[in-house]
């Protein structure tokens, strides 16, 4: 009886439920997160704060480090913002239009998920560079994609590709014809019906989308580094600098602004998260 | 049974150590009966380093620069403080160079350094801050400079100028030495001799040449063994042997057959076609050695960063 | 439009044709082709382009150079390495998905949004950051670093780091395909399993099983191209040994640093081609039963 | 807004969902499309609304040819089994939607629009939704939703696809009775689809009923349920009791009873079957008149106000189902097993020839 | 197997969902478990088959406790409303499930489950549906199947939730008829979960109605229609008139009509309702008797079988409701707008403080 609290925790959650397992597989995944996440980030934030709040400031608001982050967000962002255009636009030919090939241009969009991103950089530096297949056409009128920031941008772009395609398109499957229906009888014209009935039912998976592409694109190395000029002050991402100050033994340095880029994307999951509840509270029944 | 050995080296020692290596493991087994198997990791100078630093468990590095060498001391403690002094010419087997790689029939017309701050004249070089081969590469033009104008400050100048024509900084030498050569970014790629070598003879044949520049530095890539960890693995003796071996004459011939200057003056002479004459100084010379060249140029606030600061902000 | 209608007068039973009449739901003809046509040129430029660049690369030297670049002992060392890795990672992930999706869909507890988030997590963390927090922790220099090695324990630069960092990158993988899928499918099928006198293990083994056996499938599939394909993190703590601690995404950077090209595109074709691969099974299984009309 | 539909035929695929059907739905009325499932009435519904396009055949509101219109024209009101409400939009956004889309000239101004709408969830009783999401509100308060949305584009047709198919039995009637009152008040031309054939009975000036995309009679509620054209209708509008009889010039006999049946003058001596609801079958405690039914009371079953009987005769495969009150069955005093005698009060002879294959099963 | 309901109450968080609930369900009887959305009547069936656990008393099957039993040890067949069949598994794999899933030992032969599987099929008239999966059934097939599965393990009782909820109209009385004749075959304690008047007065042996989580009335169906314990029981079974009364002293008054109420012999003067149902309303067309009320005709409506009046009083607020075959309408001769009268033939008065809240809505 002196077990009495942590044994009555564990009967009551069982007893509002017949299925069983839940102590198992609760407690299984939390240990496996914990040894795996979070004594490994809270070892990194604990790392970080080993050094003074000055010499944590010096380090996460160098010129330098304040320019790769400019790139870093400003490159996900674009990347992200063509993502929700373009993955907006695919999982709408994909789902509602029939054309030759679309199972296999369905599969294919996995494609940047699977491919290790060293190919994917060795790749798209390949097509883009000035002597690159693609690239050449844009020399010709003095364009320069490799290189420069824009090749950056289309680094980020190919590796979040799927993400707002993926989350987009069940939800555009399971909408109902009917809502687009109802909003032409009362007689909406079809640019109207998309803009009014039809993207906002697609809003919550889009944000979703958005977010995990910017997300994904912002902790991006392996692509980038390959396409990316790496010019401090120009071209040079933030996990690149990570690098670069860990070759350079400044662990702490290193520490202090993947603390920054970790602080950022606990934040978008948060507004993940947050607007998915949000509009599951509000609108779902 | 076999012994293991771990070789940590830098970017373009590659094809040299894959040859140098079998020879080696011939020589061993022949003298001792013993079979050795040597494992190579190449990578940028100073990430390699780092890796030896964090727990990569090599038994002899062979790094770019006796900078980062010494950092396996300054930080881990793993050798001893007088390790330049324990093999000939301060531990570096093999010398080089820096060159200046320039496209064939030298279009822009790229002489010596001068030419590399011209406004029309695109620079190739990678990251002096994890570099280890950029690092000479900077200090060989901040060096020129400093004997053409005399003065800290106008060499300052110039590396200022020669970095803002860089339009890619490729984090390690072998990265750099793609963009120039396989992507035909740049007009002037300032690079290790053995590299433009390679280039000249294997990657591009009659695409590059190269032009030697007026001065340049005499680059000393080090190797040492590392101490604590041979004694923990109980390799020393191999490990020993192996750096000694590089000493040989065969091991020598094989150096200056993959375009690294051998440190024995009568191989080099067999050589001596095969390398132009350049006017040398070297690092202690001019920059009073490795650690002072490190803290005033390459660290956090030193000369490399402001560099970078001033190009931004004329940008 | 007084044509139009006399005509209609004249034949009353003719066929209505289609032109005149738009559906609700469907945009004209011209803009169902041009948005195709954009959608399918920018694919173009970022899907297949990429992919052929590494298939022509692969296979420009012919199928026999391809070969010997895809048996050299460096790259089989490397295609070993990689695979098992995959091998220990998946299954662990599997389990880890499984039963953490089991836990959140099936039962209600409070911090469940707060689990979820941490699930994701690893999703926008950094490679390179998770890099660093294992040399952080299992470096010698780090804080567990004397620990290890007065046991002896080769944790980074070995294979135990570079499976450690690629379960913490692929970690989300199983669980986010699973867990919406099982959220969906509720709890009533499990109940009747129940009622009809199956254990928990039977009732997970043949009622929830085969219930998001694709979702599971399509999350390994994922999972495993993740943890093949992962680079960033693993770089920081292989510590590039030849032949011993490259896996492939490293061994693929070795090539195109030692200027062997083809040789690099040959391997990355297998890392392709296996991405292909298993996207297509995935494919054809689902088509094979959406038409077998098991789900309807 | 009268409604015409001219010789309209669809197809999908091979399969014919509507076939030829030709209705006139006159002005201000209510008509039920009633029929079992797949029988087209939802496809002839869409057709009406534009929804769909027919392969051949016109519609015409009011005189004017709408064969050709977009959906967005024609100025129809559609309600849908499902509500089909907007989620993201509160119950007001969602009465509004359709005034607010008007092109700028035509669009009332924001106060017009705001009047109108709480005016019209007045009208169905739900002015304190307004500033709800449709999630927060149930069944039966969505589809009134649902119906003041169409409504507020003053639709010259109100199309309504089983409006409330998807609400539970309860609800269903009472929503059933508010839709007859509000049908009173507005009298727009309206035509819903059902399959519950005292739903059409009870809210529609109109009936038709459609069996495999055929209209198989149209008329009032009491034309079609007291006089069925076929035997598909007589099973269709409730449940129905077969006995076999003979018919010969003009007779029909089923045991010992003779029902006349002029309709089938010219018959010689030919099988039939004579259909009686359970309802119009007088059960008496004995055979007084000589002409009734022999049969066993097999069981008695009390559903709240009236009682089912099931009896067993020689002329009918099945058990035999009267209904009556309770009331006139505490009369009857019958008890299980017991001998009891049937007389129709009114039945439909169909000639054996005639008979539509059964009502599906389930 | 009889069951024994004791004092189970039930909680979610602060909301009271069973509320000290005492039921005795005998030995081979089917109950209907009948009230509003949310009266508990799930929560109950759940407890009992174990699949929910109650916050305290007992579930005792044939006098054997059974509240610690874990649900797959407890044999209750469970039938769910939206079916939960397994997918995956074809019909006969559904139907087989509960037997391959026991314990080796127990497990009968293959061939034995083979053959019970296909007697269950048979039973359940879906025997050619065998190799079919669920997706491509009906709804009504899909629930039968979902019968079949339960009754495979030969459930000492069977459970089912709203069977017939998610099903239409004409296929749900199809299936209450076929489950009343099945459960006569079988025999096996069933209970019920319906919120359908109709469907528990036909199908059941009992009916238990609840609201708020308490059992509001049991008892045969019968007993509940015509003896409705108060105002709830009385309107949720069916349509209800409420008129405006005073009782004094045993004798209720509205208009000029006494209505004897023994029940109230020791009130004064009070106000009180006096429920009726529309059917129990005689309508007259004079008021020869003198003791009628005093009504006006405001609309008929003529549904199959039966008419409605509705019709105006001054002792309701409300229009009166009256039902009466069409037979005995046209008797009447009445028109809308003529007068009528009214005589109860049956009513139940309850003074004022005993109303409950009215039946929602919606
Ligand atoms: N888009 C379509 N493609 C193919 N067949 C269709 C389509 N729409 C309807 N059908 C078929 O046409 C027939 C008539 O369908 P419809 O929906 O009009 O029937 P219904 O009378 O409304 O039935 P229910 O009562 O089930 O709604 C059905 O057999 C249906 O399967
Ligand atoms: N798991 C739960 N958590 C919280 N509240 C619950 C839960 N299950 C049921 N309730 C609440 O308990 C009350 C009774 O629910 P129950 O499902 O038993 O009602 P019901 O009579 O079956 O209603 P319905 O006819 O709508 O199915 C409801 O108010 C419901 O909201
Ligand atoms: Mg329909
Ligand atoms: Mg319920
Ligand atoms: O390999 S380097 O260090 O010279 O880049």
């Amino acid at each position: 009886m002196t077990t009495l609290a942590p044994s009555s925790f564990l009967r009551s959650s069982r007893s509002r439920n017949v299925i069983p397992g839940f102590g198992i597989t609760m407690g299984f995944s939390l240990l496996y997160i914990t040894f795996l996440f979070l004594i490994p980030v809270g070892g990194l934030l604990l790392f970080t704060m080993t050094q003074s709040w000055d010499q944590f400031w010096r380090a996460i608001s160098h010129p330098q480090v304040v320019a790769s982050y400019r790139l870093s967000f400003g490159a996900s962002l674009i990347g992200a913002t063509i993502n929700l255009v373009f993955g907006l636009l695919v999982s709408w030919v994909l789902v509602r239009y029939q054309f030759p090939f679309k199972r296999l241009v369905d599969a294919l969009i996995d494609l940047p998920f699977a491919l290790p991103t060293a190919v994917a950089g060795i790749a798209l530096v390949t097509l883009y560079a000035s002597t690159g297949w693609v690239g050449q056409y844009f020399h010709v009128y003095g364009i320069r994609i490799a290189y420069t920031q824009i090749g950056v941008v289309i680094a980020l772009t190919y590796i979040g590709l799927p993400f707002v395609v993926r989350t987009v398109q069940p939800v555009l499957e399971d909408l109902e014809s009917e809502l687009e229906e109802a909003s032409a009888a009362l007689g909406a014209s079809r640019l109207t019906t998309i803009r009014r009935v039809i993207l906002p039912a697609l809003m919550p998976a889009l944000l979703t989308g958005y977010a995990l592409a910017f997300a994904r694109a912002l902790g991006e190395y392996g692509s980038v580094v390959f396409i990316s000029g790496n010019l401090p002050y120009l071209t040079e991402i933030t996990p690149l600098l990570i690098v670069a100050k860990a070759e350079q033994y400044d662990y702490q340095g290193a520490a202090a602004i993947g603390t920054v880029m970790l602080l950022a994307a606990f934040v978008m999951l948060l507004v993940i998260n947050g607007l998915q509840w949000w509009s599951t509270r509000r609108f779902s029944h | 049974q076999t012994v293991n050995l771990l070789n940590v080296s830098y970017d373009p020692t590659r094809e040299l150590y894959r040859e140098y290596n079998e020879w080696f493991a011939q020589q061993w087994r022949d003298e001792h009966g013993q079979s050795v198997n040597i494992r190579q990791s190449h990578g940028g100078s100073g990430s390699q380093a780092r890796s030896v630093i964090d727990g990569l468990d090599a038994d002899v590095v062979t790094l770019a620069l006796a900078y980062d060498v010494d950092a396996l001391r300054q930080r881990a403690d793993l050798i001893p403080a007088d390790w330049q002094e324990r093999l000939p010419g301060n531990s570096s087997p093999y010398t080089s160079t820096i060159v200046l790689l320039v496209r064939a029939g030298n279009p822009k017309n790229i002489q010596d350094w001068d030419d590399l701050v011209r406004d029309d004249v695109q620079v190739i070089t990678p990251n002096p801050k994890t570099s280890g081969g950029a690092r000479w590469n900077y200090l060989a033009a901040w060096g020129y400079a400093l004997e053409e104008y005399g003065s800290e400050e106008a060499a300052f100048e110039f590396v200022e100028k020669v970095f803002a024509n860089v339009p890619v900084l490729d984090p390690a030498a072998r990265g750099a030495t793609n963009t120039f050569v396989q992507r035909g970014i740049g007009d002037v790629f300032i690079s290790w001799e053995n590299e433009a070598f390679l280039a000249v003879e294997q990657l591009g044949r009659g695409q590059f040449e190269i032009v030697v520049p007026s001065v340049s530095i005499l680059a000393e890539p080090p190797v040492t063994v590392v101490d604590a960890n041979v004694d923990r693995k109980g390799t020393r003796a191999v490990a020993e042997a192996y750096l000694e071996g590089l000493y040989t004459d065969d091991a020598q011939r094989l150096a200056g057959k993959h375009f690294y200057r051998p440190s024995n003056p009568d191989i080099a002479a067999e050589f001596s076609d095969q390398f132009p004459d350049v006017n040398f100084f070297g690092i202690d010379d001019v920059f009073g050695g490795w650690d002072k060249a490190q803290n005033d140029h390459f660290n956090d606030g030193g000369h490399f960063d402001t560099i970078l600061e001033n190009i931004a902000r004329n940008r | 439009m007084s044509e139009l209608n006399t005509s209609a007068q004249a034949t009353p039973v003719q066929l209505n044709r289609a032109a005149e009449w738009q559906r609700a739901t469907e945009e004209p003809e011209w803009v169902r082709r041009s948005l195709i046509g954009i959608a399918l040129a920018f694919l173009s430029a970022f899907l297949i382009l990429p992919l052929l660049v590494v298939l022509v690369g692969a296979f420009e030297q012919g199928l026999g150079v391809w070969y010997a670049a895809v048996t050299e002992p460096d790259a089989r060392s490397a295609i070993r390495l990689t695979l098992l890795v995959v091998a220990i990672v998946v299954p662990i992930n599997v389990v880890f998905g499984v039963t953490v999706a089991w836990a959140v869909a099936k039962f209600e507890f409070h911090g469940k949004p707060f689990l979820i988030s941490l699930i994701d997590m690893p999703f926008a963390i950094s490679p390179v950051v998770v890099g660093l927090i294992f040399v952080i922790l299992f470096g010698s220099q780090g804080w567990l670093g004397n620990w290890l090695s007065a046991h002896d324990l080769q944790i980074i630069f070995a294979v135990p780091g570079i499976v450690v960092v690629i379960a913490f990158g692929t970690m989300p993988f199983i669980a986010r395909e699973l867990i919406p899928l099982m959220q969906e499918q509720g709890k009533q099928e499990e109940e009747a399993s129940l009622t009809l006198g199956a254990s928990g293990l039977k009732t997970f083994w043949y009622v929830t099983l085969p219930n998001v056996k694709w979702g599971l499938i399509y999350g390994i599939i994922l999972c495993n191209a993740r943890a093949m394909g992962e680079f960033g993190a693993v770089a920081i703590v292989s510590g590039r040994i030849r032949g011993e601690t490259n896996t492939m995404p490293l061994h693929i950077e070795v090539l195109y640093n030692e200027y062997m090209f083809t040789a690099a595109f040959a391997v990355s074709s297998i890392l392709t081609g296996l991405a292909l691969v298993t996207i297509a099974i995935k494919s054809t299984v689902e088509w094979l039963e959406q038409r077998t009309g098991v789900t309807a | 807004m009268s409604i015409r539909v001219d010789r309209i035929n669809k197809r999908f695929n091979d399969f014919i969902a509507v076939d030829n059907v030709s209705l006139d739905l006159p002005e201000g009325q209510l008509t039920a499309l009633l029929g079992p499932s797949g029988s087209g009435k939802t496809t002839l519904l869409r057709i009406i609304a534009g929804l769909e396009q027919a392969d051949s055949g016109h519609i015409e509101f009011h005189g004017q040819d709408q064969t050709h219109e977009h959906v967005s024209d024609r100025g129809v009101g559609f309600v849908f089994q499902h509500y089909a409400l907007f989620k993201h939009m509160t119950v007001f956004e969602n009465v509004a939607y359709g005034l607010t889309v008007k092109p700028r000239r035509e669009r009332p101004s924001k106060e017009a629009i705001r009047k109108k709408v709480m005016n019209l969830l007045e009208l169905v009783q739900l002015d304190w939704t307004a500033h709800r999401y449709p999630a927060q509100l149930s069944g039966g308060q969505r589809q009134r939703i649902a119906l003041a949305r169409a409504l507020a584009v003053e639709p010259k047709v109100l199309l309504l696809d089983e409006p409330f198919g998807a609400l539970d039995a309860k609800v269903r009637a009472e929503l059933r009775r508010w839709l007859r009152r509000l049908h009173d008040e507005i009298h727009v031309t309206s035509v819903f689809v059902t399959h519950d054939q005292e739903e059409a009975l009870e809210v529609s000036d109109r009936v038709v009923v459609m069996n495999n995309g055929r209209v198989e009679q149209e008329g009032t509620p009491e034309e079609v349920y007291d006089h069925p054209a076929n035997p598909f209708v007589y099973r269709f509008l409730g449940n129905v009791n077969l006995f076999h009889a003979r018919v010969h010039e003009g007779t029909a006999t089923i045991g010992d009873l003779s029902v006349p049946v002029p309709e089938h003058h010219d018959s010689q001596e030919q099988d039939a079957l004579a259909y009686i609801r359970p309802h119009e079958i007088e059960v008496l405690a004995s055979n007084e008149s000589g002409d009734a039914i022999h049969a066993i009371v097999k069981s008695i079953l009390v559903i709240g106000p009236s009682v089912r009987l099931e009896l067993q005769t020689e002329h009918s495969k099945e058990l035999i189902q009267a209904e009556m009150s309770k009331h006139q069955f505490r009369g009857l005093g019958l008890l299980q097993g017991d001998e009891a005698w049937l007389r129709p009060m009114q039945s439909k002879v169909f000639l054996q020839e005639d008979e539509a294959p059964a009502v599906s099963g389930s």
